[in-house]
């Protein structure tokens, strides 16, 4: 029986897969992804938070009573500006924003960044799974300094489309 | 111990500890018309709201989304907004059976008179033995947080983190924030013990967390250079041949924390053991009234949780010693302290809050029936 | 090292020097810091030496409880560091064992 | 009938440092032991005292008999020193002097007529001070309040607690049993023989019972009279010796007032708390506030480098006094294999030889030690005593020496 967390998804190593949020949470349909950026808010425990909910000014996300509830999105129609507030308001930085239909070849991916220093548009990156694993490569899209919302950026990256389901973070070349 | 000149102070309420909990407990009964004094051992006020440099969970109520240290600036400007006189750089040493506090600024030592106390002292460490844990930069989790993120100073560069619980995970993310590589994160038990979104996070931003793991010696001479870690079985036995070195120059050490409970101890209050909440807890009702009368217990000091929790259990005390010194109508006090344990009911739920749920009620019937 | 630029915090506030004596040499610190944070800052972590086993000993729990970062200040032993601010011309010295005391009359 | 948990040759009740000696010297004398702590080892004056070593305190209440405690207290040193020889626990005892300081004209006058009658008594050993040689061994005391003091160095100090647990340790080595949160109820007699005791879980049988409860044994054996004093003890940071000698002092006037340095740097401070109105508890272990500041200020006062430094442990232990001064040791008159050694207001340098001697007697049926003036019947018949309210060790002594 796990103590904690919700006891089936696979606790051994703090890695989160794309199966479990599609078993637990649900993951978009390539259908959805057609219509322009989606939220994917990678929260998959029953854990007492809400923000992500009440920040989304289209009412896009559903957490409900009790504040336990795993996040949901609810947006078949595509209404999602890709604004980003749900990804600054994060406690977990768990919040991300695919756009597959940026181009077609290629997907955006915005995601939290606190870190120093800041990477700069235009330069090459090397996209990170949710293991931490190097997968493709990629460049810095967009760089949205966030001093008002205290300090969580969002920075969009470009990566090949079909890396789109996995890559999660970012490394910078020079590093 | 400067000669003691015993002059007497007088308050209607006194709130030791000016952390989350104290705070709340603070405003909360300045806000009903009471006379409070906050004290606080430290320079500032705040505890530790102002290490938490992440986002608080929660909901809308609880302030989540913002960040512990700006709940903490949110909080004080409410304390002087309400009259809280607090005093800084003050140790409480003496917690007396007829509610007195025997006070001390370095300085002088004074005698307050208090009708009413809350006792919120918070929490401390947990350290964890083994060999050379004593070099220097070996410390615990939350002492490398309050060094890298209130004293601004990266105490090491090259981190092992023991201890995959919140504070492990979020102290991991934050060291790594502050310009440090966090080499691992190392469990005894199976599974990770934080939230898996923490988790997640620092896996991603390629920090490994090794389950059934644990450190077994560290080396070093004036401070910590290298730290051993190694592959445990189900009875914490190191699997010969599983060894690895590590180059590290900081250790954090991340397991758990508990109440620090002496003053209560001192008054004399009822405990009960209950190792969900970090060990020995006083005993309270569900107002956080201890078992002595006219002392109230919050936050951490009556059993280990966040900070939302601490600063709603304050709130809980705060009006309840409001109501007692007949500052609010019951009913109305009645009704905001239903609201602030609505509140801890919504962050005591999930696999996460069952466990503390049922050692607070353990407590509240343990209270009912000494 | 001090962080200059933090991605949260934003910049080091402004603060006036201070020159601390740590065992005979001069190092720099800043108003508002504790001393044990100016000393792991200018790379000194060895903050004691206990009395029995004179092993080296620094900052533990950094909220002043454990009592594992005292040294001799101004000539006053077991100062917990990790909650004592610094002072311009604080004489600080490693403390072996039970470290020097004079009685107060120092 | 109760069930019979098990047979021994004797029962010890208590396990302060008196009773662990007890069990220690019965358990090397091959006897079949078994210790009960209502708590835990050295809960009782054993955990909260000062740990203070005084061979004589030589006040008026017993000047008189200066001779015969050394003979017992002396004989307590030696065993001590044996036990270092062998025992695994260091308890730390080291013979460092103690001070005994007047703070007026009238106490140092005192000190001057009371050395005349120890010298009388063939005590050789005793020193007075004045001011001048007093300040020269401790030069930090405040020369305002000192008129001069007096000496003993065979005086010294000890970890209360390690003694405690060295000689309930080695005691277990020989196989006696050592039963902590064991609350003896009572002690079963039957036509004036002890047949053991009761406990909760039923009945431990023993021809010996020895009871070593100190300010608790009246509760047990209501005829003896020896009434609990309650006293504070507080310990500060550690600290460096202070040249040239380590620190120990009593004070004369209010000898519940003394401080000592341990081995490992702490202060250990010590004086009265006597128990408040209206219901007068001198079993209540809870501290007030200004009895603390009291104890703090008065021996700052004295020592004024104690200013800067910080305490950081205080308790309320409860000690025993009888109406003599003099501890109740030997055989309860009217109950056969009842043994008393209670009623101590200096355990540290009597617990090792009481313990001896309720073993020899126990063994042997008899003692090298003459114990007849301590004999716990010594005070049946006699009007209880009504002693002021409330009472502490001072006042207890004051009481009984007005006509001295």
């Amino acid at each position: 029986m796990s103590v904690n967390g919700s006891s089936l998804i696979d606790r051994t190593n703090g890695i989160i897969t794309l199966e479990e949020i599609r078993k637990y949470n649900g993951y978009p349909s390539e259908e959805r992804f057609s219509k322009g950026p989606v939220p994917i808010i990678e929260c998959i425990e029953e854990i007492p938070c809400n923000p992500c909910e009440t920040v989304c000014n289209r009412n896009l996300i559903k957490v409900g009573t009790p504040i336990t509830n795993c996040p949901r999105l609810i947006d078949p129609d595509g209404e999602c500006t890709g604004c980003a507030q749900c990804i600054i308001i994060c406690p977990g930085l768990a919040v991300f924003i695919v756009d597959k239909t940026f181009s077609t070849r290629e997907a955006s991916i915005s995601l939290p960044y606190e870190e120093l220093p800041l990477p700069e548009e235009g330069e090459s990156i090397i996209g990170i799974d949710r293991t931490g694993r190097a997968v493709c490569e990629g460049h810095i899209h967009k760089v949205l300094r966030n001093r008002k919302f205290s300090h969580t950026n969002v920075v969009t990256i470009v990566i090949p489309k079909h890396f789109a389901d996995d890559v999660r973070h970012f490394q910078r070349r020079d590093k | 111990m400067a000669r003691g000149k015993g002059l007497t102070m007088k308050t209607e309420l006194a709130v030791i500890g000016a952390g989350p909990a104290g705070l709340c407990a603070a405003i909360e009964a300045a806000k009903n018309g009471v006379d409070v004094t906050l004290i606080d051992e430290n320079r500032t006020a705040g505890g530790q709201l102002f290490k938490q440099i992440h986002r608080f969970f929660g909901s809308e109520e609880h302030l989540a989304g913002i960040r512990g240290f700006e709940i903490g600036d949110m909080l004080l400007e409410d304390a002087e907004k309400y009259g809280v006189k607090v005093l800084l750089d003050t140790v409480v040493w003496g917690l007396f059976p007829d509610l007195k506090l025997g006070l001390s600024d370095g300085k002088s030592v004074t005698i307050m008179e208090a009708q009413k106390i809350v006792v919120s002292t918070g929490a401390s460490e947990n350290s964890l033995s083994f060999t050379g844990w004593t070099l220097p930069n070996i410390m615990g989790a939350g002492a490398a947080q309050t060094m890298v993120n209130v004293q601004r100073v990266l105490p090491g560069e090259k981190v092992l983190i023991i201890g995959s619980g919140n504070v492990g995970l979020i102290v991991a993310f934050q060291l790594l924030q502050a310009g440090a590589e966090v080499v691992a994160v190392v469990e005894a038990l199976p599974e990770v013990r934080g939230y898996q979104v923490h988790a997640s996070k620092i896996v991603r931003m390629g920090i490994p967390i090794l389950t059934n793991h644990t450190i077994t010696r560290a080396e070093g001479d004036t401070r910590v250079r290298q730290a051993e870690i190694a592959q445990i079985d189900a009875q914490f036995k190191p699997l010969a041949g599983s060894e690895t070195i590590l180059d590290v120059d900081l250790i954090c050490i991340a397991v758990g924390l508990r109440p620090l409970a002496e003053l209560c101890w001192m008054a004399g209050m009822e405990f009960e053991y209950e190792p969900q909440l970090g060990g020995f807890v006083p005993l309270h009702d569900e107002s956080m009234q201890s078992s002595i009368d006219g002392i109230w217990v919050a936050g951490d000091v009556a059993g280990i949780e966040e900070a939302s929790s601490a600063m709603e259990e304050g709130r809980l005390a705060g009006v309840a010693a409001a109501v007692s010194l007949d500052k609010i109508e019951r009913k109305l006090g009645g009704e905001s302290m239903d609201q602030a344990r609505l509140r801890l009911r919504a962050l005591r739920l999930g696999p996460y809050g069952d466990n503390r749920q049922e050692s607070k009620e353990r407590i509240i019937q343990r209270y009912y029936a000494m | 090292m001090r962080i200059k630029e933090h991605p949260i915090l934003g910049k080091l506030p402004e603060a006036n020097e201070v020159t601390l004596v740590v065992d005979g040499k001069k190092i720099k610190a800043y108003e508002g810091e504790m001393i044990s944070a100016a000393l792991i800052a200018s790379g000194i972590y060895t903050f004691r030496y206990t009395s029995k086993k004179k092993e080296p000993r620094g900052v533990f729990c950094a909220i002043g409880r454990c009592t594992d970062c005292v040294m001799e200040v101004n000539g006053r032993p077991n100062v917990r560091t990790c909650v004592t601010p610094v002072e311009d011309n604080m004489v600080i010295n490693t403390q072996k064992g039970l470290g020097v005391w004079h009685g107060g009359r120092g | 009938m109760a069930k019979v948990l098990q047979k021994a040759d004797a029962v010890v009740i208590g396990g302060g440092a008196v009773g662990t000696a007890a069990a220690y010297h019965l358990a090397s004398r091959g006897k079949k032991v078994v210790l009960c702590e209502m708590r835990n080892i050295a809960s009782g004056a054993t955990g909260r005292c000062g740990g203070m070593v005084v061979h004589c305190y030589g006040r008026f209440l017993n000047i008189e008999k200066t001779d015969y405690r050394l003979l017992f207290t002396r004989a307590n040193t030696e065993i001590m020193k044996e036990y270092q020889k062998t025992f695994e626990i260091d308890f730390e005892f080291r013979q460092v002097g103690c001070l005994d300081i007047a703070i007026d004209e009238k106490e140092f006058d005192d000190l001057k007529k009371l050395i005349e009658i120890q010298r009388r008594l063939g005590d050789e050993e005793i020193e007075l001070l004045d001011k001048k040689d007093t300040l020269e061994i401790m030069p930090n005391l405040n020369p305002d309040m000192i008129y001069g003091s007096r000496l003993r160095c065979s005086d010294g100090n000890l970890n209360p607690f390690f003694l405690a647990r060295a000689q309930a340790l080695e005691a277990q080595k020989l196989g006696a049993g050592i039963l902590t949160h064991t609350k003896v109820e009572e002690i079963i007699v039957k036509n004036d023989e002890v047949q053991g005791v009761k406990v909760p879980d039923g009945v431990i049988e023993a021809e010996h019972v020895i009871n070593a409860t100190n300010g608790w044994a009246s509760l047990l054996t209501e005829e003896i009279e020896v009434i609990p004093v309650r006293e504070l003890a507080m310990v500060t940071e550690r600290l460096p010796e202070l040249p040239p000698q380590p620190f120990e002092m009593l004070c004369y006037g209010d000898f519940a007032y003394g401080a000592t340095q341990t081995l490992s740097g702490n202060y250990n401070l010590g004086g009265p708390g006597p128990a408040r109105p209206p219901d007068y508890d001198y079993f209540d272990e809870r501290i007030y506030a200004d009895e603390v500041l009291r104890v703090m200020s008065y021996i700052s006062g004295i020592f004024p480098s104690l200013n800067e430094v910080s305490i950081i442990r205080s308790w309320v232990g409860t000690m025993g006094f009888t109406p003599d001064g003099m501890p109740s040791i030997g055989p309860m008159p009217g109950i056969k294999g009842l043994f008393i050694v209670a009623g101590y207001a200096a355990g540290m340098s009597w617990a090792a030889v009481s313990g001896k001697i309720a073993s020899d007697y126990i063994c042997d049926g008899r003692t090298s030690f003459p114990i007849e003036r301590m004999d716990p019947g010594r005070f049946f018949g006699k009007p209880k005593v009504k002693w002021p309210q409330p009472y502490d060790l001072t006042v207890c002594h004051d009481f009984l020496t007005q006509g001295a």
